[in-house]
């Protein structure tokens, strides 16, 4: 395939790295924001543009736009609402994440190489994606806040865009239109869900949000 | 056309947003459920007596699409058999919800535990929602095509979610939270399944379309199609609230509302079950069979066990109610994975628990506000207290545990003994010994709460029990007892079918 | 004159019980160095006590008045079975030793609920001794006969006697030694006497048989002496049996051996009072369990051979 | 067998009926009753003639349930065990309409009406269906509506307890019965029993133990019997007296009928069988004797009963293993004598305990006494029925026992292991039949002789007619039943040879018949020495007056009813001797004073098994599962782990 293209892969994955070191939680929404614009313009800059017509078109800017625009509005909004601290708080050290975040990257190489996809057209494009997945992982798993959650999701979701683009499986309108709707509307009701946190605790750190719970602690062993 | 079942909710979802008559609502509500039951019984009933067989039938649903036509919604056996209680229940939920509602209204009650007054969402929302999620659970029984099911599966978390935040404090919104979440990502990972199936048939070809794909199974790419049906299975296993990914499940049963949880589990779950019903499928045609029947006999058994372990000393009513629902989730992977007549046992396990799993939270529903507590060591004496209530409490008790005659009994019965007859018998020791744990810890309950004699609280007011709030649960119990004791011909066909032989 | 024999060998057993008392307490008067009540003392008290008004309790019941009547049958029944000399009785069936048992429970429960219906803490006493005692010396006296039964390949009480002769002694004589012992301690242990209990003693609080009859009287308290007599005879005539297998032949020979052994057994019983002390009460069941011990022991070699 | 489909139906009526007529007073009850007594009366004359003529009956209608099929058997061996049942809840429904009478207004009489017309509609199909679908039904029906009943007071804590430990229990049975029918049928094409082929090697062992655990978690022998002290006192009387009477035969029904399926049998079963026999029979009568609780010492001494017919059974098996087949008969004989004689003398004796129950209010022991001078007749009834449960001729009692004897003792002459098993068998009995003895002694003599007391017991007084009657029948039969055993061997040995074989069920010949002509010959003589003993007495007294005075009490001036000899010290010597099995907790009085005013001394035997066994089992499971629910400590970023790291170990397990 084209150089472009895997350039695009490799400021992925370098967004990625990035994400796992950034304390700011603006910065965060910002590198969310970036990486899915770019993962938006790969179809764009992949090629073969003009064998899909219009809906090539439609599409990518589409998600350019909710990626780009909406998420982040929504996003900071939701965060200057909260009147939180305004890093990510992680329950563990950056170096531990980036090197968790490697981790994965060398893991979904491997799982790359046991999947051989019948028609890859750029390299590395499947471990991006799977790495990019662990990293949505990584930031919901090991960042208390709500929004960090939020956040983790949409790298998921940025992750599973790109394996859709490298596997370019001819996914019907009507189904791309229900995703896009879907992942549209789940950030809108988890930032609504978010603005309702702020107001009932004060705060959007999860570590409140762990009052529903059957552990029996300290009443065994006795 | 299939039109009216998706389109009937979704308008009268809109409708409900607007209009303004808290009665006028309710009876927007009631009657959609039932036209929508109408609907779907005309539909199966066109499905059994074949094409042509019930007048005006066949320009509602084409059950018999004309190959090569790109059809997005139409039924097969297992999309009727899940539409068709999904339909039931909701016709059920929605009879309950009226009189839930008009209780809720003039007395908005007090949470025991958290001091909390309740401040519920605005009933239209509520309302609006409800019906919407009725649209996409039929969307998710209807879909032909993967992707769409996706979609629909996740609008469904979406539409439930606010389902959940009804009663509008911290508890509820952590629950709605950690559901919104988890069942996201979960799903999340379905759709990656999705785009591994995609790649798996790329060759192949076939697309997504589920009858296609099911055609071409055999010339799928084998790895590529494991890694699709565990993507998928994780996926739709976290909706489905298999353990370990069952962790929202207990929080979101416990904190909606009665008629809601009822929903969730008698509804939504059987609509991710069908996820997996659908991959699993795929897969065993493309001889898979041993593989896919691993992994589900394994978090089935695990399913059994977490839920088993949570039972013993569980002290709050309705999760209680939560984890067997995830016991009957994994008794249905189980069924599934040993596959032949245990996925028929898996399906009319299906049926019998969504019936009587709905019933119970009904019924819960009804202990709370007599009981105005979730507590299980707070509820003793129901039988004094509200006496129709226990009956439907204990007779609930006796049907989910699978108490003959129940279908939950035929069903383990019948997954007991294929899995001995396929010489799995570790597995069925292992099932057995927690079916009993998880019969103990139930009888240890429902005998607490139900029995013995509390006395008249300080102030309190003696507590009528609604007719409307008791029926649609002996209605399910009923059906579910009279499941027990005969099942008919055509749904024993129609179980045939949908288990695929 | 077949016919006969079985009538008046019962009919001797049930005249000639009441003298086994009688021989004892001449026997521990000779240890004693007293010349002691008549041998015949037992049917004056009888004649006695027949003729006598009873006293009854207020808060005793039929139950009470049921008591020795039913004791005495259960006895006088128990005989029916009982060979006599090594010859069948009137009714030897497969398992007659069984009935025999339970007939002897039968009395057992028949006096106990008696002693209850007093309401009187001694005879309460007494009743608890008693079942105690009975769940050790049954289980010795089953497991006896069992050990008999299988020594020799018979199942009814008169086949087991019947298979009994001089050369089965001959052969297993440790078996029907040990058995022979463990009887005899049944014995003692069933019929109130020293070691296991004291017939003469009249201090409440150690009595066991003779405290639970301290209300009755009359005609009642005879048939409970009566009763008592018949029971010993009943073992003695077991042991006779087991120790002197006939010889003769002749009937009237045999029997009159039998009988000379019944006395002998009386005899021993006296001695054994003679010149041991009584046990204290928490040791008796040790003294069954010995007994116990015997029968398996018994059992055990029989089956090993 | 249109008898037996008639009675079901009457039963389904008065299932349903009492529930129906809620509203109107009175009704209920004559509805439950009546149906129970026709049925009984329809289900007798349905299983009569069977078991008169040893031809069986079957009907089968199709029933659309997956695998299920309404098929019905009556074959002798049913009807064995249909004739105690129809007896007693006959019988039953007849006392329990004067019993619950005094429940009035305080408790609604449809439930236990509904229940008790379930429970034996249950037990019926139980007893007569041979489909495996079929059989598991009427097994949790009867279950359920045995539990319902167990509940029927259950304001009582104790009655709670009892109801969820039964429920426990009753619902693991069911699932070892589910596992073993699985078993049978994994490969057949249907779960009807005719369809079933006989397995063999560690299967037949492996369905073999999980029928001797299932059914015998219902027959409720030593150690699987915890709920059945809770329970059975627990349930109204005429309850109690159908649920020991048949209800835990179900089990022993169940367990015969899987034996006869699994033959030949290897020799160990029967060891296994005996054994448990053996500690059920001994452990049943030495419990007993430390219980306060009349409807509890009934309750052990079934627990003895059931280990009587294990160890018969276990007879069998070890003689039918080693080729001394008329042996074996014998010992099966023995134990579906019992059966029979079991349900009469305890259904009898629930009934009586019912009566104090009815009249004291109480049947503790301790606040009893005195009882058979205010209500004679029952007491006498009573006595009947202890004297029957401790197998003194000439009651039924001994005729079971008699024939397990006769079994044993021939087993002695046989070589080896035989005689070995014989010894220990006869040795049980022997044992057992003298601690049940002391047992019932002692519950008889303390609540019934004696000077009440409390004031409870001495208001007490007679019960009405409804429940006398039944009493008297059930007495009736059981001196008949002792005195005519010989003419209940013709139907036994049907019964023998529909359940083991036909080769087992040669009885009726001499053979077996001449010990019991004697015994019954006995039996008549015991009661006409009685009768002239009697008469000579009265001719001794020559119509003089009795005197009457107090008891004499060695001189003691003041004595007083707490002096009488109670429950707790009747038993101690023994039951201190058995300590070590018993653990009872003793509350000795400490004495402080030189003159005491007042000590107290009780001693209260523990459930042992429960306390030492199941609770601290089941305090570990608690424990574990305490630990295990960490696994949903409420925080959301661990619970996405939890799907990232099975997501991860699966894709690197399977891929």
């Amino acid at each position: 395939m084209n150089t472009f293209a895997e350039l695009i892969i490799v400021v992925v994955i370098l967004l990625d790295m990035a994400l796992a070191v950034t304390g700011s939680l603006s910065g965060c929404i910002r590198l969310v924001a970036v990486q899915g614009v770019v993962a938006g313009l790969l179809p764009l800059l992949a090629g073969g543009g003009a064998a899909h017509g219009v809906r090539a078109l439609i599409f990518p800017v589409a998600i350019v736009t909710l990626k780009g625009v909406v998420f982040p509005w929504l996003l900071l909004r939701a965060r200057d609402r909260s009147g939180a601290r305004k890093d990510v708080e992680p329950l563990i050290s950056y170096p531990a994440s980036i090197l968790l975040c490697l981790g994965a990257f060398i893991a979904s190489s491997w799982l790359g190489s046991r999947l051989p996809l019948p028609e890859t057209n750029v390299a590395w494009i499947v471990p991006a994606s799977l790495a990019t997945i662990f990293t949505g992982f990584l930031l919901i798993t090991t960042r208390t806040k709500a929004i960090t959650q939020v956040l983790g999701y949409l790298v998921i979701e940025n992750g599973i865009y790109i394996f859709g683009l490298a596997l370019f499986v001819e996914q019907p309108m009507l189904v791309e239109l229900a995703i896009l709707l879907d992942v549209f509307v789940a950030v809108f009701v988890m930032g609504i869900a978010i603005f309702h946190i702020s107001r009932e605790f004060d705060h959007i750190d999860t570590a409140e949000l762990s009052e529903l719970s059957d552990w029996r602690s300290g009443e065994y062993g006795k | 056309m299939i039109r009216p079942l998706l389109l009937l909710p979704l308008a009268a979802g809109f409708l409900a947003f607007i209009v303004r008559s808290d009665r006028a609502r309710r009876l927007l509500l009631v009657w959609t459920a039932r036209v929508h039951f109408l609907l779907t019984a005309l539909t199966v009933l066109s499905y059994l007596k074949g094409p042509g067989g019930v007048p005006f039938a066949a320009w509602l649903t084409p059950l018999y699409p004309r190959p090569s036509e790109a059809v997005w919604f139409s039924f097969d056996a297992l999309g009727l058999f899940f539409l068709g209680i999904t339909s039931l229940l909701f016709l059920g939920a929605s009879h309950y919800a009226a009189y839930y509602l008009a209780a809720e209204k003039s007395d908005p009650g007090e949470d025991a535990d958290g001091l909390f007054v309740f401040n519920n969402a605005p009933e239209a929302v509520f309302t609006g929602c409800l019906l919407l999620f009725l649209a996409a659970m039929t969307a998710v029984t209807s879909s032909r095509h993967m992707g769409l099911l996706w979609a629909a599966v996740e609008a469904t978390t979406l539409l439930s979610a606010p389902l959940i935040y009804f009663h509008r404090h911290k508890r509820s919104l952590e629950a709605t939270w950690k559901y919104l979440l988890i069942c996201s990502v979960g799903i999340a990972l379905a759709l990656m399944g999705n785009l591994f199936l995609g790649a798996a048939g790329l060759k192949a070809g076939g697309g997504l379309d589920f009858a296609a794909m099911l055609a071409a199974a055999p010339g799928l790419d084998k790895p590529l199609l494991k890694a699709a049906f565990l993507f998928l299975f994780v996926g739709y296993g976290t909706k489905m609230g298999l353990s370990p990914f069952h962790t929202w499940l207990p929080d979101a049963h416990s904190e909606a509302p009665a008629l809601v949880s009822a929903l969730l589990s008698g509804a939504l779950l059987n609509c991710a079950f069908l996820g997996v019903l659908r991959v699993n499928a795929v897969c065993v045609s493309a001889g898979l069979a041993d593989f896919t029947g691993g992994v589900l006999v394994l978090f089935g058994l695990f399913s059994v066990v977490t839920a088993a372990m949570f039972m013993l000393g569980q002290r709050d009513y309705k999760r209680m109610l939560a984890y067997s629902s995830i016991e009957h989730m994994g008794i249905l992977a189980l069924g599934t994975g040993l596959g032949g007549t245990g996925l028929f046992a898996a399906l009319l396990g299906a049926l019998s628990h969504s019936l009587t799993k709905a019933g119970l939270f009904f019924t819960s529903g009804n202990v709370l506000a007599a009981e105005r507590t979730k507590r299980i060591s707070e509820v003793r004496g129901l039988w004094r207290r509200a006496p129709r209530t226990a009956v439907l409490w204990l007779g609930g008790f006796f049907l989910i545990t699978g108490l003959p005659p129940s279908g939950v009994f035929l069903s383990k019965f019948l997954i007991l003994r294929e899995a001995v007859a396929g010489g799995h018998y570790w597995l069925a020791a292992g099932f057995l010994f927690f079916l009993a744990v998880l019969f103990t810890g139930m009888a240890r309950v429902f005998i607490a709460m139900t029995f013995g004699d509390r006395g008249q609280k300080e102030g309190e007011k003696p507590y009528a029990e609604p007719a409307g709030m008791l029926l649609p649960a002996a209605l399910f119990f009923a059906l579910v007892l009279g499941l027990g004791l005969y099942v008919p011909a055509w749904l024993d066909s129609l179980l045939w079918a949908a288990a695929g032989r | 004159m077949e016919i006969i024999k079985p009538f008046s060998q019962y009919l001797a057993a049930m005249l000639l019980a009441p003298l086994l008392p009688g021989i004892i307490n001449r026997v521990k008067a000779f240890f004693g160095g007293r010349r002691g009540q008549p041998a015949l003392q037992l049917y004056f008290d009888l004649y006695k006590l027949f003729r006598k008004t009873p006293v009854y309790s207020r808060t005793a019941t039929w139950v009470f008045r049921a008591g020795p009547v039913t004791g005495v049958c259960a006895l006088v029944t128990a005989l029916l079975v009982l060979p006599f000399a090594g010859r069948p009785s009137f009714l030897a069936f497969e398992g007659d030793f069984i009935f025999l048992l339970y007939l002897l429970g039968l009395a057992r429960f028949a006096t106990v609920l008696a002693a209850l219906d007093t309401g009187s803490a001694f005879e309460g006493m007494g009743a608890s001794r008693e079942v105690q005692f009975a769940v050790f010396a049954e289980p010795a006296f089953f497991l006896g006969l069992a050990a008999l039964a299988r020594v020799g390949g018979q199942t009814s009480l008169s086949g087991m006697f019947a298979a009994l002769t001089p050369e089965t002694w001959r052969v297993a004589a440790p078996v029907l030694a040990l058995l022979t012992a463990a009887f005899f301690i049944v014995l003692l242990a069933e019929n109130s006497r020293v070691p296991a209990d004291d017939p003469n003693t009249h201090l409440e609080l150690t009595m066991i048989h003779e405290v639970m009859v301290l209300d009755h009287s009359g005609p009642d308290l005879a048939y409970i002496l009566y009763g008592a007599a018949l029971k010993l005879w009943l073992f003695a005539a077991l042991i006779a049996s087991m120790v002197l297998p006939r010889r003769t032949g002749s009937w009237a020979g045999d029997s009159a051996l039998f009988l000379l052994a019944v006395l002998g057994v009386a005899v021993a019983v006296g001695v054994v009072e003679s010149v041991l002390a009584r046990l204290r009460l928490t040791k008796v069941p040790y003294l069954l369990i010995t007994a116990f011990a015997f029968s398996a022991l018994a059992l055990i070699f029989q089956v090993g051979r | 067998m249109s008898l037996l489909l008639l009675a079901l139906a009457l039963l389904l009526c008065g299932a349903l009926l009492p529930l129906c007529l809620r509203g109107r007073p009175g009704a209920p009850a004559r509805a439950g009753t009546y149906a129970a007594a026709a049925a009984a009366l329809a289900g007798l004359s349905g299983a009569l003639p069977v078991l008169l003529s040893g031809e069986p009956a079957t009907v089968s209608f199709p029933w659309s349930v997956p695998l299920g099929s309404f098929s019905l058997v009556l074959d002798p061996l049913a009807a064995f065990f249909l004739v105690p049942l129809f007896l007693l809840t006959g019988l039953g429904a007849v006392y329990g309409a004067g019993y619950l009478k005094a429940y009035e207004g305080r408790k609604d009489p449809a439930l236990p009406w509904a229940a008790f017309n379930l429970l034996t509609a249950a037990m019926l199909l139980v007893f007569t269906a041979s489909n495996a679908v079929l059989f598991l039904l009427g097994w949790e029906l009867m279950a359920a509506a045995s539990f319902l009943l167990v509940l029927f007071e259950h304001e009582k804590e104790q009655a709670r307890k009892a109801g969820f430990i039964y429920l426990a229990a009753g619902g693991a049975g069911a699932l070892l019965l589910m596992a073993m029918f699985a078993l049978l049928g994994a490969g057949a094409p249907s779960m009807d029993f005719s369809s079933f082929s006989p397995p063999a090697g560690g299967t037949a062992s492996a369905v073999f133990l999980l029928a001797l655990a299932g059914f015998g978690l219902k027959a409720g022998f030593i150690p699987l019997h915890v709920w059945l002290p809770e329970a059975h006192p627990a349930a109204p009387s005429h309850v109690s007296a159908v649920m020991s009477g048949v209800m835990i035969k179900t089990g022993v029904y169940g367990l015969i009928r899987v034996l006869a399926f699994l033959r030949p049998w290897p020799e160990w079963w029967g060891w296994l069988l005996l054994g448990l026999g053996l500690v059920s029979c001994l452990g049943g009568a030495l419990f007993a004797l430390a219980q306060h609780e009349l409807k509890r010492v009934l309750a052990y001494s079934s627990i003895e009963n059931v280990g009587i017919i294990l160890l018969a059974l276990g007879l069998g098996v070890v003689a039918a293993a080693c080729g001394a087949d008329r042996l074996a008969s014998l010992a099966f004989a023995g134990a579906l004598l019992h059966v029979f004689n079991h349900a009469l003398f305890k259904g009898l004796l629930f009934m009586g305990a019912g009566a104090v129950l009815h009249a004291a209010g109480t049947g503790e022991l301790e606040a009893l006494g005195g009882l058979s001078k205010r209500m004679p007749a029952a007491a006498a009834l009573f006595l009947a029925g202890s004297a029957a449960a401790c197998a003194l001729p000439p009651l039924n009692g001994f005729a079971g026992e008699f024939l397990v004897y006769i079994g044993a003792f021939r087993a002695l002459n046989a070589p080896g292991p035989v005689a070995i098993a014989g010894a220990a068998a006869g040795l049980t009995l022997a044992t057992a039949g003298a601690l049940a003895a002391a047992a019932f002694a002692r519950a008889y003599g303390v609540a019934f002789l004696g000077e009440p007391r409390t004031e409870r017991a001495a208001g007490a007084h007679a019960p009405g007619g409804l429940m006398a009657g039944p009493m008297w029948i059930l007495a009736v039969l059981c001196l008949g039943s002792g005195l005519l055993a010989p003419l209940l061997l013709g139907p036994l040995a049907f019964a023998v040879g529909s359940g083991f074989g036909p080769y087992y069920g040669f009885l009726g010949g001499l053979e077996a018949m001449a010990p019991f002509l004697y015994v019954s010959a006995g039996g008549f003589a015991l009661l006409g020495i009685v009768a002239i003993a009697a008469a000579k007495r009265r001719a001794f007294l020559g119509g003089r007056e009795p005197a009457v005075a107090g008891t004499w009490d060695c001189g003691y001036a003041a004595p007083s009813a707490r002096m009488q000899y109670g429950a707790s010290s009747f038993a101690q010597p023994l039951t201190d001797f058995f300590q070590p099995l018993l653990r009872k907790i003793g509350r000795y009085p400490v004495i402080s004073e030189y003159f005491p005013a007042k000590a107290s001394f009780s001693l209260e035997a523990q459930a042992v098994f429960y306390n030492s066994v199941y609770m601290p089992a089941a305090a570990r499971l608690r424990d574990l599962a305490f630990r295990f629910s960490w696994l949903q400590h409420g925080r959301l970023q661990i619970y996405i782990l939890y799907i990232v790291v099975t997501l991860i170990g699966l894709l690197l397990w399977k891929l």
